[in-house]
């Protein structure tokens, strides 16, 4: 099994995005340079508010200062506290943890869909294909909130010359509606799919995996999950995170997971 | 005897005329004749069997590990939400998931073939057949060093009402099982009695040669935007720190009932709370939801408690069991 | 009945053909017979008699007052310390220290004569004869308007055993009070026993008008420097949101086993955690250790719980009681 | 009985003394101007590192700005917690509770005995005096610590114009040896005491009270002491800071206290 790495971090650089979003990096971490988009990270405080480490996907490396970003909204105990961090503060990091997600072919057309605060991962998934020399023309980004405030980092998405397709349920922002429902034209559509096949890649709430997970199933589109539950370990000794698995018993979202192919859980 | 870092002691102790070669302060403990190299042990159910911690600290840093409780037949546990963030602590109803003993014997004890810790097999059951079936079973195992008996389990050919609740039962299995395993037995108690103190009478009687303490303690949550619990289980058990200074009175309570080594359990979070543990009585002391936390802990609490004796200038760790002053 | 603040149903509760002139969320809550003005209560042991609690917010903002338990002679409780602080709680063995009961009646109850809330007086003893005497010299005090008998004691005369730990002496002893006294009778059970529900069952069988829980749970902690426990007394009681899982469980369980009013305890430190109570079942919930860290608390508890009521679209706090919707 | 407050309070100024002494001012507190010496408060955090509230002496006022200042050392959670603290951040004072000193006859002789970080109500009882038109040269502050260390904020007590008579464990400032010898020869010494007849006021660890104790009742002087015990409530409703009494029983610091009269208390 490989290592597990517990280490001292340091907060290097903050950047507020809108709508309590953070963006914050962490270093130095040795082990950066081997970090895939998907996995993620289980943060300690030394005087921690919150019982839980708190987990967050790797939101990009820096593989030359040896640095990790993560991006975090607001909402409890645990992101309270490290919005609170100071340049220079401490926090420990468990990590890389979980499973990766699974690159696609290079002619594949990236179908990725985040739903909220579930787009970091997406992100570091594109800026990670893209750097390996996939063509942004071949992503396609889809990303859904409530409004428009819930759209945060468009320039940065942007900037990967992605296509962006973002969707809010009041229409404030891009499509008026879910953002699944969205997916769903796009591959009911004939001709826009681009020239491969599609691959559908998800992070974001329960309800909106639950719908990718039927769409792929509907259009016979392969797919990944990214997931998240309560982590009490995140390393797989508690047993706590499980997810039940459509061929009966449960698998660990912190170990098997958290990213799942559609199809094969029971959500 | 033949566990790799142990010595057997039964027939005696081993010699300890090597004793000037030992390390000072000296960690060793000796419990039912065994000698563990430390009193850092892991406890089961929050450390798998073995191998994920492996990934983060060399297990031989370990006095000794207590895996997963085992039952007859794999179970795959309680559909979640199986655990709930709690202020102190957390609940778990993680339902006894294992792979079974077959399973553990063929798969899990192997992985703990190289190291040179004590190995402890916790078993669990919903009859007494099962307890005598799965230790019976590890009786050939020669890793098996122990088995602690997790005795909080519902017995279900009595209505449910666990094991450990009642000192006859917790006697009546205690000595079932001591007759098909021939190596210690570690009965493993729950703190949801009356008086933990005659279930602990009760072990004793039944041929117990250590006693641990404490299980979890039953509680429960509820989410007040779905009026649910929060574990699908409705209840669960309640560990972290939060629990210790219960489970500190009731280790100290059966150190003052019982004749054999008490091992101590319940929110030990950092190296005062072992020494906190070993003063009220216990020989060793688990750590448990700590490792969710602080994975590495066991290796910070070794470099620590030796720290504390040289500062206490005591040369062994055995001079802080049960050393408590009381008013 | 002429307490101030509550309206008797002795005979039958009171016509409620005022409802639309009351407020809305309707906080009040029928125990015993009794209205209370909501089920926002003060701990016994956590807000004295009262006078310095009114220094920080209006009393009459609770619906009910529990004091401090009187015991027949004035105690001045164990000698320091007598406290100490844990994770998510802390330890007290205060001693029972208290005014006495003719002191009590003398000085304490008239301070909250002027006061249209509940009092509760807790009521404590080391012997059957003592709880009586207390309990009926207290009968002739209109202003105590309940009892709540505090059985985690010692019972002097069968050795020491708690009085809570034994369902039949639970039974005998609020049989005993509640001939002496007229008005209602709420036990106040003691966590630390292995079935809580044939405790209640008890208690209920003895006549008890209602059934609050939880008391504190046993524990201990030690100063590893003086190796002493942190407790003159060695052992004192667990409380606060650390004990808040097992509190919620306990609840639940006596809810679902008699058919009187629960009365919840242990570890409430706002206005969710009341909530969580009552869903689980109690029909007004006490705030013990959070008045330390928050006195002005039950003012606090009363607006969100206000405001929780009218987002749920609910008219009344009694809707919530026991509508916990378990798996 | 007298209110109360419980109130919000922001951190106003910070002042970093030497030795990990911090001089915090924090307001508005509305009762600033009736605030005695001896009188303390219990501070209570939104995110609390440790499980009680913590108190302090209060160690001055700024009755115009109506703010009060705490001088602490940091030494666990509590005092962390409020060293980290940032300028505006907020935290709830209970205050102020307890009974303040007694003051002194205007030609008596105060001796003021503090013992490491005893000294901020001492320090506070001294300026509150001078205030008061007391003359600073009848005011003698004693005042101990293990060496040179833990003797802080010497300048604003040499500014007061009072006698300043250290004295370290270590000799390293000061006179050699307990503070508490020191205020005993100072006693014994005939002439030294001035004009009137002498108080003492004492502050520090329970050795230095016990001791002050002993001298005031061997040398036939009145005193107060101020103490400290741990406190769950600080407004008397727990009956957990208890100290016992001469006469029998106990009192609890937070309400008959913290300051009682020498000769009174069981030490
Ligand atoms: C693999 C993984 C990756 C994540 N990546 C991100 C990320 O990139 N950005 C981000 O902002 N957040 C991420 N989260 C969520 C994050 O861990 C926190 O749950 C979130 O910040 C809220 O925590 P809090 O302490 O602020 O809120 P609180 O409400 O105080 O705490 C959350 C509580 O809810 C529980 N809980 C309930 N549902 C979940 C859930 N779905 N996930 C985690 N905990 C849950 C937790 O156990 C905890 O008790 C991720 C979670 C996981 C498991
Ligand atoms: C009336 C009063 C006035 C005080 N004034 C000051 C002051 O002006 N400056 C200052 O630095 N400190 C003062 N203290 C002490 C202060 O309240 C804290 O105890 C101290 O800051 C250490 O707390 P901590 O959380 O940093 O340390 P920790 O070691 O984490 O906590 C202290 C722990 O020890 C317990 N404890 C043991 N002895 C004492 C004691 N003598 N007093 C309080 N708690 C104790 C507490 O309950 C707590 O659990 C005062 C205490 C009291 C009661
Ligand atoms: C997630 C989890 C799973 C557990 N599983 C088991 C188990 O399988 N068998 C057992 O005997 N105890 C089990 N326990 C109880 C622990 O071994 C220990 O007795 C308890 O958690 C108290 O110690 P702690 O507070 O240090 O965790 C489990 C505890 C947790 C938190
Ligand atoms: C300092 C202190 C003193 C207490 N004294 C009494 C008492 O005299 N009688 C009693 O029945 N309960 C007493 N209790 C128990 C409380 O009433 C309550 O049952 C318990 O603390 C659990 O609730 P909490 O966690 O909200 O404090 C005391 C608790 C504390 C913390
Ligand atoms: S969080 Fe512990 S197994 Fe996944
Ligand atoms: S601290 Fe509670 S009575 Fe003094």
């Amino acid at each position: 099994m490989k290592p597990i790495i517990s280490h001292e971090v340091f907060l290097t650089s903050r950047r507020d995005l809108k709508n309590d979003h953070l963006l914050l990096g962490f270093g130095p971490f040795p082990g950066a340079a081997s970090i895939k988009p998907g996995q993620f990270v289980h943060i300690g405080f030394r005087n921690p508010l919150a019982f839980y480490r708190r987990a967050f996907s790797i939101a990009g490396v820096n593989t030359v200062k040896r640095e990790i970003e993560i991006i975090l909204k607001v909402i409890g105990r645990g992101s309270y506290q490290l919005s609170q961090l100071r340049a220079g503060e401490g926090v420990n990091f468990l990590g890389p943890l979980g499973n990766p997600f699974v690159l696609p072919g290079k002619r594949q057309t990236a179908l990725m869909v985040a739903g909220g605060v579930g787009y970091p991962p997406l992100l570091f998934l594109a800026m990670h294909m893209i750097e390996r020399g996939y063509d942004p023309k071949n992503i396609v980004f889809f990303y859904g909130g409530r409004s428009s405030e819930d759209i945060v980092d468009r320039a940065r998405i942007r900037k990967l010359g992605v296509r962006f397709l973002p969707a809010t349920q009041n229409g404030s922002f891009g499509e008026r509606g879910m953002i699944t429902a969205l997916l769903k034209r796009f591959l009911s559509t004939p001709g826009t799919a681009g020239s491969g096949e599609n691959v559908i890649f998800a992070c974001g709430p329960e309800g909106l995996l639950e719908a990718v997970d039927r769409i792929a199933a509907e259009f016979e589109t392969p797919g990944q999950l990214a997931l998240e539950a309560p982590m009490p370990c995140g390393f797989g000794i508690c047993l706590g995170c499980v997810v039940p698995l459509k061929s009966g018993g449960f698998a660990r979202v912190c170990k098997e997971g958290p990213v799942f192919d559609t199809g094969t859980l029971a959500l | 005897m033949n566990s790799p870092g142990m010595t057997s002691a039964r027939t005696k102790p081993a010699p300890l005329n090597k004793k000037d070669t030992r390390e000072t302060p000296d960690l060793s403990v000796e419990i039912a004749g065994y000698r563990f190299k430390n009193p850092i042990w892991t406890a089961s159910g929050t450390c798998g069997y073995g191998e994920e911690l492996d990934t983060v600290f060399d297990l031989n840093r370990l006095g000794a590990i207590v895996t997963k409780s085992i039952t007859r037949q794999p179970r795959p546990g309680h559909p979640p939400p199986r655990c709930s963030e709690e202020s102190g602590g957390m609940l778990n109803a993680i339902g006894l998931a294992n792979v079974g003993v077959d399973n553990y014997i063929a798969e899990k004890l192997s992985f703990l073939d190289g190291y040179r810790i004590g190995v402890i097999v916790n078993v669990a059951g919903f009859s007494f057949q099962e307890y005598i079936e799965v230790c019976s079973m590890l009786a050939d195992c020669p890793r098996a060093d122990m088995i602690e008996l997790n005795i909080s389990c519902p017995n279900i050919s009595s209505g449910g009402i666990e094991f450990g609740d009642n000192a006859k039962e917790v006697e009546r299995v205690v000595s079932a099982v001591k007759k098909v395993f021939p190596r210690p037995i570690i009965p493993k108690l729950s703190p949801n009695v009356t008086d933990i103190a005659e279930i602990a009478r009760g072990a004793e009687a039944g041929g117990a040669d250590a006693i641990s303490l404490i299980n979890t303690l039953i509680g429960m949550t509820v989410n007040i935007e779905t009026r649910r619990p929060t574990l699908s289980n409705n209840r669960g058990g309640l560990s972290g720190p939060a629990i210790k200074p219960i489970a500190l009175s009731m280790v100290n309570r059966v150190y003052e009932s019982v004749r054999v080594p008490v091992i101590g359990i319940g929110g030990a979070m950092n190296c005062r709370d072992v020494i906190e543990f070993m003063l009220c009585g216990a020989s060793a002391v688990q750590l448990g939801t700590a490792l969710f936390l602080q994975p590495d802990l066991p290796v910070i609490v070794e470099r620590e408690l030796k720290k504390y004796l040289k500062k206490q200038k005591l040369d062994t760790v055995t001079e802080l069991i049960g050393k408590l002053e009381k008013y």
